[in-house]
């Protein structure tokens, strides 16, 4: 274990990084994600255009063409990563708005509660009842298919979960004393909470975020799957379109889906990965048992039985 | 007022003015589309129909252009009538009746794989609470949730192909066989079950991880309050312990979270019947949005939002029962 | 993980297994694909236009006068036996098949024509052809005799009429609103209309048992499960459970032929007309029509049917009519004046010629600086036709033209068509037994609405003085050979001008598996059209199933 | 000795963490004689609730027995098998845990709850086990009809005597009770302690107290031992530690209580030589009103915490505000700072009448002149904060030093409040400090705006007895040199008799009784507040009439 304690700043929030960082689950998590916004961004200059009609349509992986060609001869492996790019930019900004929001009302109607609280409340409860998928697919038919609009739908039915979480949390903070204290000594409101509370709740915000972003990303890629997003545009989304469009399955083309089917995977899973490793850090008390669990020999462990680990006669 | 009337009462009023506004809004938004349905009807026709036939046509829809004020109040009448007015794209029947038979089957699919998943789930939550950072907390937690991770759709059409298609182990599709008549008859049931197989268990996969690891979640802080220790102390079996103190304690958040993922729930159903067209509400909205049928669309996003209101309601009711300090 | 799920599974499935029995198909019905439903409604009423009716309603359950047969191109006469111009075609007679009952035993008269095509003139919402603007009365003489007068001569108007759907007067007379009539027990004279069973998701059609043509048909019954995607229509013709279908499948060699060449068979027959890169006229830089030739010469239409349409038809014919409309092919048509054909330097040359310079190596700009910009449109649910806008958008960016591809949902394309809110499109063109349609609907200038305006037809707003003279003297004549001189004049016009751009011929899809019933139509058994789309000549091949 | 029930030796308790473990208990030794009250006392954080969980081997992981025995009955509970343990718990040795509020299960009734321990350990199911259940409650005089009542539908001091009840259903030798009555009221306190030694002598079982509170324990106590930082530091007879026992820090523990009875020790907080006081009040208080209404429009369910309350602050005075939890003292803290706006009465502050809605728009000269100290110091500090942050925020806001000016200021500050070298603690964060250090803190910020009045709601009530009288010091000192007012807060007469010059007794948020402190203590008036005073002064015990025979070997001394 590396020195801990030479950190200048022993903030909680430098501690809470280096946590981070230190948990191999949220770490190789990170790594994971890191490695596909490189390749989205980068890798495109250097590949053939996703959209060019090269090999002859539906051909198996091949040397010169990695993931093989889809219905149309494109090379579905430039898809898959050019793909990468609008469905992770989306599916990033999404889940940053919809924290964003979530905190907003989510705040407001925590900190100031009273009829406030209740009207806010109400609007969250209101949108989190409502069915995401069939309020998307009328949105999504109705404006036009940019990724501005996905963003605006996804948002639109994805901002309550968040609100509500939030709100909860803050409303435990608003009795808090440092907070009566910050009030007495003539702080403003929208201060206390943007400097006082809101680093409180760093780690809710980030797992929060990244919540979002694994529903932002599911989502778009079942509404462009049904066709509702832009299809001549290359994203994850239109990619699995178009393999079903062009019987994936029958033909046996395995190729042209499984590809963007497992990245997708992979990224939400990464995401999930990275808030265990929040989770983990937040609580310490698992590691330290999971620490006892491996020191105390097996025999001793049984349930709400303390290990009495040396037995001197 | 006895206080668990007064709850339900409470609840019950919540969800009518969710469901209001859901209304409102099923209302503005077909009428802000562009396009009017009488010109794609035409255009269905290609060319066949001539234009004076059109203007007949649009008053046989009701499509007047009288203020909206009124035409909003005729629509909030109708509602509360159930008459949900006439499709246009499946014309001359009523949009009630083209619903009514999808309606079931997604509540049965949605509802039915959310139970199964939900009692799995929270059952494994215990199991890996119970003896957490053990063998099983470290595997299942990952496992899953890299299920979880999977497009609802994209695992649906791999499950379709691997065990419909090629191995023929299951039906490919709808809901039941076609040699069998519908009735409350078993070859019918079993029938309908055969082939709600392969959709639910996509749909109970995905989900599980969800549950499950909320439940875990919930639990591993219950097990860390006094009543657990004290019950300890008092020499009460683990076992006991696990159920009648911590599990029942754990579960009731995942309740109220129950009700809500309903909506998350009633989405994925909606891919997975368009993969095994099932007859369920999937694919009706797809082809109303796309044949824009105002009327149609509204019905089916009120169906389905006042399904999950009820469904919320009940599991409001349900938590009466698990949580005396609702009760009195 | 792999172990776990295959023994919860193999128990599971014995037992299912066992409930039913996947492979024994009803082997007595002929299972049927044509629409693309989720779950079935009730309703065989063949007049509303509106109202989507079950197929075969239109033609398996009520039967026109005339079936016009697309292959051998002619009208073959089915409820009426035969037709007379009278006073130079301001009257037309129907002599009406005598023997044929209604299918709840009442008799077929020449009365029930009469009360159907009036049904017309009470409610116009019926008047699909607007028919009642050049008749002047519908009266049935005696039982087999039906005498129609025109205001004006109107010789296409035979179409019209032989086209009707007779329903039989005893049961629409009865009705208050025949606009909200469904029809559920269809009585008809076709030759399949007791329906056996009906529930959403199956429901079966069974034979006539008065039809009037004795022997026919061969097939007990039809069935008709609901296919809600192509998929799941694949999957059934795969596995035998789909016998004759009408759907678009790509690679369908690979997929469907070679899995049992044997009994799969396909026969995408062309229809005659072509599907168009249609330009808007009235937009300033389209309008001329050297602009729409070079665009023309520009487009690899190899390419667009390799890569698009999966090689499964061929490019268009510069008068877009081919196939079975190939014998209206006017003879002086010289191979110079070909804009169809894929030539890049003609295409340069003709940009060149109109002053539109290249600015830089890829983009080419106009007059006043702005480079040359268009969006195409097309309907978001026809991926073969999204496809072939793209490879079009690539081949013009040799040119220099930039040419984006927007996709909208049918409603949205459609408003944006009808009010000329577009630059260039991806659309189909009016077609008819003649070319007359298709050239009224491309050159008619009383057609033309201007911008922003609702055109039902000629959404490309094109129209020339030439062509409404050759149109109007084709309305007035019933004569042979005068009939195919107008047609060569339209064609040499519709060379000379390009309102439109014909991209490749326009197929039926048809696909059968004759594992259960044979005598099927194919390319060497022309007999009729295998497509259960074509409306209502699919009736030829009904007739003609056998069961194996 | 004769033969110890209990004798724990060696004891040592491992806490696993990440980095390497942490000895939370070393070595521990002692032993108790059947039928004797023995107490273990210490502060928090001393290992003492360790050690006793230990001793049932309840601890919940990562905490590890890494040494030693304890015999109970001569059987050594370290050495039982899984199988054995059993028949130790409940039967031989049963617990009453620290916080009663939450150790009944929220969703069983108090029934089934009762009914588990029959069940396992007797048996006894259906009549018989109601029949027990109902004696078991008759016992601790809670009357039958609660057994179907459910835990949040109780008081704090019901459900600790039901959990006493459950504690005794099996009637065990021994009764381990870690600091049962903490968080209640004095009084609910004494009248449970003198419920359960009714019990010791009606049923004779063996009694291990633990709390943190040495003068409660010299009450009733036969022999104690002290922890301090997870060891014993004295084990000894109740009347040789009376006399200041043999270590340091008992001393400076027995030094440190200030009684509420017999004549005032010199000393034990400055007191400035005169005190006059201005004629007209800094701040006035009149006829204040504040009713809590329950929000939903079903049933309206009021709750009146204040109830037309008045009285009079003079410059540089200390009022003392006593009252138990529920008397409203808390609310009229927030209502004099403005953290809540009145449902009626209204503050006067020098005369101008504040008659002021929500705390949003309160002017920032009130702000200025009004300051707070709360109750608990690890929640009135943000730790994601240095200290410097804490104290130059709210001079930042009301500008009253510029940027070079602060940080010496601050040091001045920290200092000022006993936090020396100053520049040391302004860098650090609240997670690096003790109890105390926070709350000097705390007092500090309160400070730092020079106000005239501070609040402070309990200010010690959480800090280890030791230092609570520093922490008052500080006070004291204050007022002796800037002449600052204090309304100084509290459930315990005792502190507020020694700080304070005039005391206010409150109940159901209304006043019984004011007057100068020492007048109050020695001749109290009313029957609540000779009431207080008793509970507040040794010896209660007897005053509360029990026959008690320990009682005259101890007489004040």
């Amino acid at each position: 274990m590396n020195n801990k304690n030479n950190l200048q700043q022993n903030s909680i929030f430098t501690r809470w990084v280096s946590g981070i960082i230190e948990n191999q689950k949220a770490f190789s998590g990170s790594c994971i994600i890191l490695f596909f916004a490189l390749v989205a961004i980068f890798v495109p200059f250097f590949i053939n255009s996703p959209t060019d009609f090269l090999g002859t349509p539906l051909s198996p992986p091949s040397f010169e063409y990695i993931f093989g060609t889809n219905g149309q001869g494109q090379d579905v492996f430039a898809q898959t990563i050019c793909g990468a790019r609008q469905t992770l930019f989306v599916g990033f900004s999404a889940g940053i708005l919809v924290v964003i929001i979530g905190a907003l009302i989510g705040g407001i109607a925590g900190f100031y509660g009273g009829r406030i609280d209740d009207i806010l409340s109400l609007l969250i409860n209101v949108f989190l009842v409502m069915p995401g998928l069939p309020l998307m697919v009328i949105l999504a038919s109705w404006l036009p298919p940019t990724p501005g609009t996905l963003l605006g739908v996804l948002v639109l039915t994805g901002w309550a979960w968040n609100a509500r979480i939030i709100r909860s949390q803050m409303m435990t903070f608003r009795n808090r004393d440092f907070v009566s204290a910050a009030i007495i000594s003539g702080e403003s409101n929208i201060r206390i909470i943007v400097v006082e509370i809101m680093p409180r709740m760093l780690s809710l915000l980030a797992s929060a975020f990244i919540g979002a972003s694994i529903y932002a990303i599911g989502a778009q890629v079942g509404l462009e799957f049904l066709g509702l997003g832009d299809i001549s545009t290359v994203t994850w989304g239109t990619n699995l379109y178009w393999a079903s469009n062009d019987l994936a399955l029958l033909t046996e083309s395995w190729w042209t889906f499984v590809p963007t089917g497992l990245s997708i995977a992979i990224v939400s899973f990464a995401l999930t990965l990275i808030n265990f490793g929040i989770d983990e850090v937040s609580n310490p008390r698992l590691i330290s048992e999971r620490i006892w669990r491996n020191k105390v020999p097996k025999e001793l462990i049984n349930h709400g039985i303390t290990p009495v680990t040396s037995q001197n006669e | 007022m006895n206080k668990s009337i007064l709850y339900i009462s409470r609840r019950f009023g919540f969800y009518l003015i969710a469901a209001f506004a859901a209304l409102t809004l099923n209302f503005i938004i077909p009428r802000l589309m562009p396009g009017d349905p009488a010109s794609i009807i035409f255009a269905r026709f290609k060319g066949k129909l001539k234009p004076e036939a059109i203007d007949a046509m649009r008053e046989s829809f009701g499509l007047t252009n009288d203020p909206i004020i009124t035409q909003y109040a005729s629509y909030l009448k109708g509602i509360l009538q159930g008459d949900l007015g006439i499709s246009i794209a499946y014309f001359p029947e009523p949009v009630s009746e083209i619903i009514g038979g999808g309606l079931i089957w997604t509540i049965f699919l949605a509802g039915s794989s959310m139970v199964i998943a939900f009692l799995i789930g929270t059952t494994l939550g215990v199991i890996i609470a119970w003896n957490r950072t053990g063998k099983l907390d470290t595997i299942l937690p990952p496992a899953l949730a890299f299920f979880g991770a999977f497009p609802y759709f994209w695992l649906a059409m791999v499950v379709l192909y691997i065990f419909g298609f090629s191995m023929n182990w299951f039906p490919i599709g709808r809901a039941f066989g076609n040699e069998v008549n519908p009735g409350l008859n078993t070859p019918y049931l079993l029938s309908v079950l055969y082939h709600a197989f392969l959709p639910a268990l996509t749909l109970v996969f995905v989900s599980l991880g969800g549950w499950m690891l909320s439940m875990r979640n919930t639990m591993i802080s219950t097990l860390g309050s006094d009543y657990i220790t004290f019950a300890n102390a008092k020499g009460i079996p683990s076992r006991l312990i696990m159920l009648r103190y911590a599990a029942r304690n754990a579960i009731l958040p995942n309740l109220t979270g129950f009700g809500m993922a309903l909506g998350f729930m009633l989405s994925g159903a909606l891919l997975t019947e368009m993969i095994f067209s099932y007859p369920g509400q999937g694919f009706l909205l797809l082809q109303a949005v796309q044949s824009q049928d105002y009327p149609l669309m509204q019905g089916i996003f009120m169906t389905i939002t006042l399904a999950v209101l009820g469904a919320n309601w009940l599991v409001d009711i349900a938590i009466l029962f698990f949580d005396p300090r609702t009760r009195r | 993980m792999k172990k776990i799920i295959s023994i919860f599974f193999i128990p599971l499935v014995y037992f299912f297994a066992s409930c039913e029995n996947k492979t024994n198909r009803d082997q007595e019905g002929l299972i049927v694909y044509q629409e693309n439903q989720i779950s079935w409604t009730r309703n065989f009423e063949p007049l509303n236009p509106v109202s989507i009716c079950r197929w075969p309603t239109r033609g398996g359950i009520y039967e026109p006068l005339y079936i016009y047969n697309p292959i051998s191109t002619e009208w073959v006469p089915w409820l009426a036996t035969n037709y007379e111009w009278k006073n130079d075609n301001r009257k037309l007679l129907f002599s009406i098949r005598t023997g044929v009952k209604w299918s709840d035993g009442r008799e077929f008269s020449a009365y029930d024509v009469a009360y159907t095509l009036n049904l017309w003139k009470q409610f116009p919402a019926l008047d699909t052809r607007n028919a009642w603007d050049y008749l002047q009365n519908v009266v049935a003489i005696s039982d087999t005799l039906v005498e129609v007068d025109f205001k004006r001569v109107y010789v296409p108007g035979f179409e019209a009429i032989a086209g009707a759907y007779i329903v039989p007067k005893h049961i629409w007379s009865k009705l208050d609103d025949p606009l909200k009539f469904d029809n559920p027990d269809p009585v008809g004279t076709g030759p399949y209309t007791e329906v056996l069973r009906f529930n959403s998701q199956v429901w079966e059609l069974g034979k006539n048992h008065n039809y009037w043509q004795k022997g026919k048909p061969h097939v007990e019954k039809l069935i008709f499960p609901t296919f809600s995607t192509n998929e799941q229509t694949t999957l059934a013709l795969l596995s035998g459970n789909l016998d004759w279908a009408g759907a678009f499948i790509p690679a369908i060699q690979r997929i469907f032929v070679d899995k049992n060449p044997e009994h799969h068979h396909y026969w995408f027959r062309n229809t005659g007309y072509s599907t168009f890169l249609h330009t808007n006229t009235k937009d300033p830089i389209l309008q001329d029509t050297n602009v729409r030739k070079a665009i023309s010469y520009a487009i690899n239409r190899e390419q667009v049917v390799k890569v698009g349409m999966y090689n499964y038809t061929s490019p268009a014919h510069v008068t877009s009519l081919a196939g079975p409309m190939a014998k209206w092919h006017s003879p002086k048509i010289n191979e110079k004046e070909n804009w169809t054909a894929f030539n890049l330097e003609k295409a340069n040359e003709l940009l060149d010629d109109a002053g539109y310079k290249w600015k830089n190596k890829n983009e080419r700009i106009d007059s006043n600086g702005s480079p040359l910009k268009f969006n195409i449109i097309v309907v978001s649910g026809w991926s073969d036709w999204v496809r072939s806008a793209q490879v079009i958008s690539q081949n013009l960016k040799k040119v220099g033209i930039q040419a984006t591809v927007r996709t909208y949902d049918f409603g949205a394309w459609i408003a944006r068509m009808q009010q000329g809110n577009f630059q260039m499109a991806v659309g189909w063109a009016d077609k008819g037994a003649t070319p007359y349609n298709f050239f009224k609907s491309m050159m008619f200038s009383e057609y033309v609405k201007p911008l922003g305006e609702t055109a039902d037809i000629n959404w490309h707003r094109f129209g020339i003085k030439e062509a409404d003279f050759l149109i109007k003297e084709f309305e007035q004549t019933s004569d042979e050979n005068k009939i195919k001189n107008i047609i060569y004049k339209l064609q040499h016009l519709f060379i000379e001008h390009a309102p439109g751009i014909p991209l490749f011929a326009e197929l039926s899809w048809a696909e059968c598996n004759s594992k259960y019933f044979t005598n099927f139509p194919s390319a060497e058994n022309p007999y009729g059209p295998l497509s259960v789309n074509e409306q209502p000549s699919f009736i030829f091949t009904l007739l003609n199933i056998k069961k194996r | 000795m004769n033969n110890p029930i209990i004798s724990v030796n060696n004891l040592s308790v491992e806490y696993v963490t990440g980095i390497k473990s942490v000895q939370a208990v070393h070595n521990v030794s002692f032993e108790i004689n059947s039928g004797e009250i023995f107490g273990l006392v210490g502060e928090s954080g001393s290992g003492k609730s360790t050690v006793v969980q230990a001793m049932m081997r309840i601890l919940p992981p990562p905490a590890l027995i890494s040494k030693g025995n304890v015999f109970i009955n001569n059987e050594d509970i370290m050495a039982a098998s899984e199988a054995d343990i059993i028949n130790f718990r409940w039967k031989k040795i049963s617990i009453v845990m620290q916080s009663a509020l939450n150790a009944l299960n929220p969703v069983l009734s108090v029934r089934e709850q009762i009914h588990d321990v029959l069940k396992i350990h007797k048996g006894l199911i259906g009549i018989e086990a109601d029949n027990r259940a109902k004696e078991l409650l008759s016992l601790v005089d809670i009357e039958y009809n609660r057994l179907d009542s459910f835990p949040h539908q109780l008081s704090g001091g019901m459900k600790q005597r039901i959990v006493i009840a459950i504690a005794l259903a099996i009637m065990p030798p021994i009764i381990i009770m870690d600091e049962p009555t903490t968080a209640l009221d004095v009084i609910v306190e004494r009248e449970i302690i003198s419920k359960v030694i009714e019990l010791r002598k009606k049923l004779d079982f063996t009694i291990l107290f633990i709390t943190h509170d040495l003068n409660l324990l010299l009450e009733f106590a036969d022999r104690l031992a002290i922890m301090k930082d997870g060891e014993v530091v004295e084990l000894d007879e109740v009347k040789n530690i009376q006399k200041g026992g043999k270590h340091p820090y008992t001393k400076k523990l027995i030094g440190s209580i200030p009684s509420a009875s017999g004549v005032r020790q010199k000393g034990l907080l400055t007191k400035p030589d005169k005190l006059t006081f201005p004629k007209d009040p800094i701040l006035e208080v009149k006829d204040l009103e504040k009713v809590f209404q329950s929000s939903n429009i079903f049933n309206k369910q009021k709750l009146v915490a204040v109830n037309g309350v008045s009285f009079k602050i003079f410059k540089g005075e200390i009022i003392g505000l006593v009252g138990e939890s529920g008397s409203g003292k808390s609310t009229i803290a927030k209502l004099v700072t403005r953290l809540m706006r009145p449902s009626a009465g209204s503050i006067y502050l020098n005369g101008k009448n504040k008659k002021v809605t929500e705390s949003r728009n309160v002017p920032l000269e009130y702000r200025k002149t009004v300051q707070m100290v709360f109750q608990d110091p690890f929640g009135s500090l943000n730790s994601i904060h240095t200290v410097y942050h804490h104290l130059a925020r709210p001079l930042f806001r009301h500008k009253l030093k510029d940027q070079t000016e602060m940080f010496p200021y601050i040091v001045h500050l920290l200092e000022k409040v006993g936090l020396t070298p100053g520049d040391k603690f302004a860098k650090k964060f609240p997670h690096e400090m003790s109890g105390g250090e926070r709350q000097r803190v705390a007092i500090a910020r309160a400070l730092s705006l020079d106000p005239q009045i501070i609040v402070a709601d309990e200010p010690t009530s959480m800090l280890d007895v030791s230092i609570r009288m520093d922490v008052l010091e500080i006070f004291a000192k204050m007022r002796k040199e800037n002449n600052l007012t204090v309304l100084f807060i509290t459930h315990d007469l005792a502190s507020a008799r020694y700080l304070a010059d005039r005391i206010i007794v409150l109940k159901n948020g209304a006043i019984v009784e004011e007057n100068a402190s020492e007048k109050l203590i020695q001749s109290p008036k009313k029957e609540y507040t000779k009431q207080l005073v008793t509970a507040a002064s040794p010896g209660w015990l007897s005053s509360l009439g029990e026959n008690f025979e320990k009682k005259e070997e101890y007489n004040d001394q």
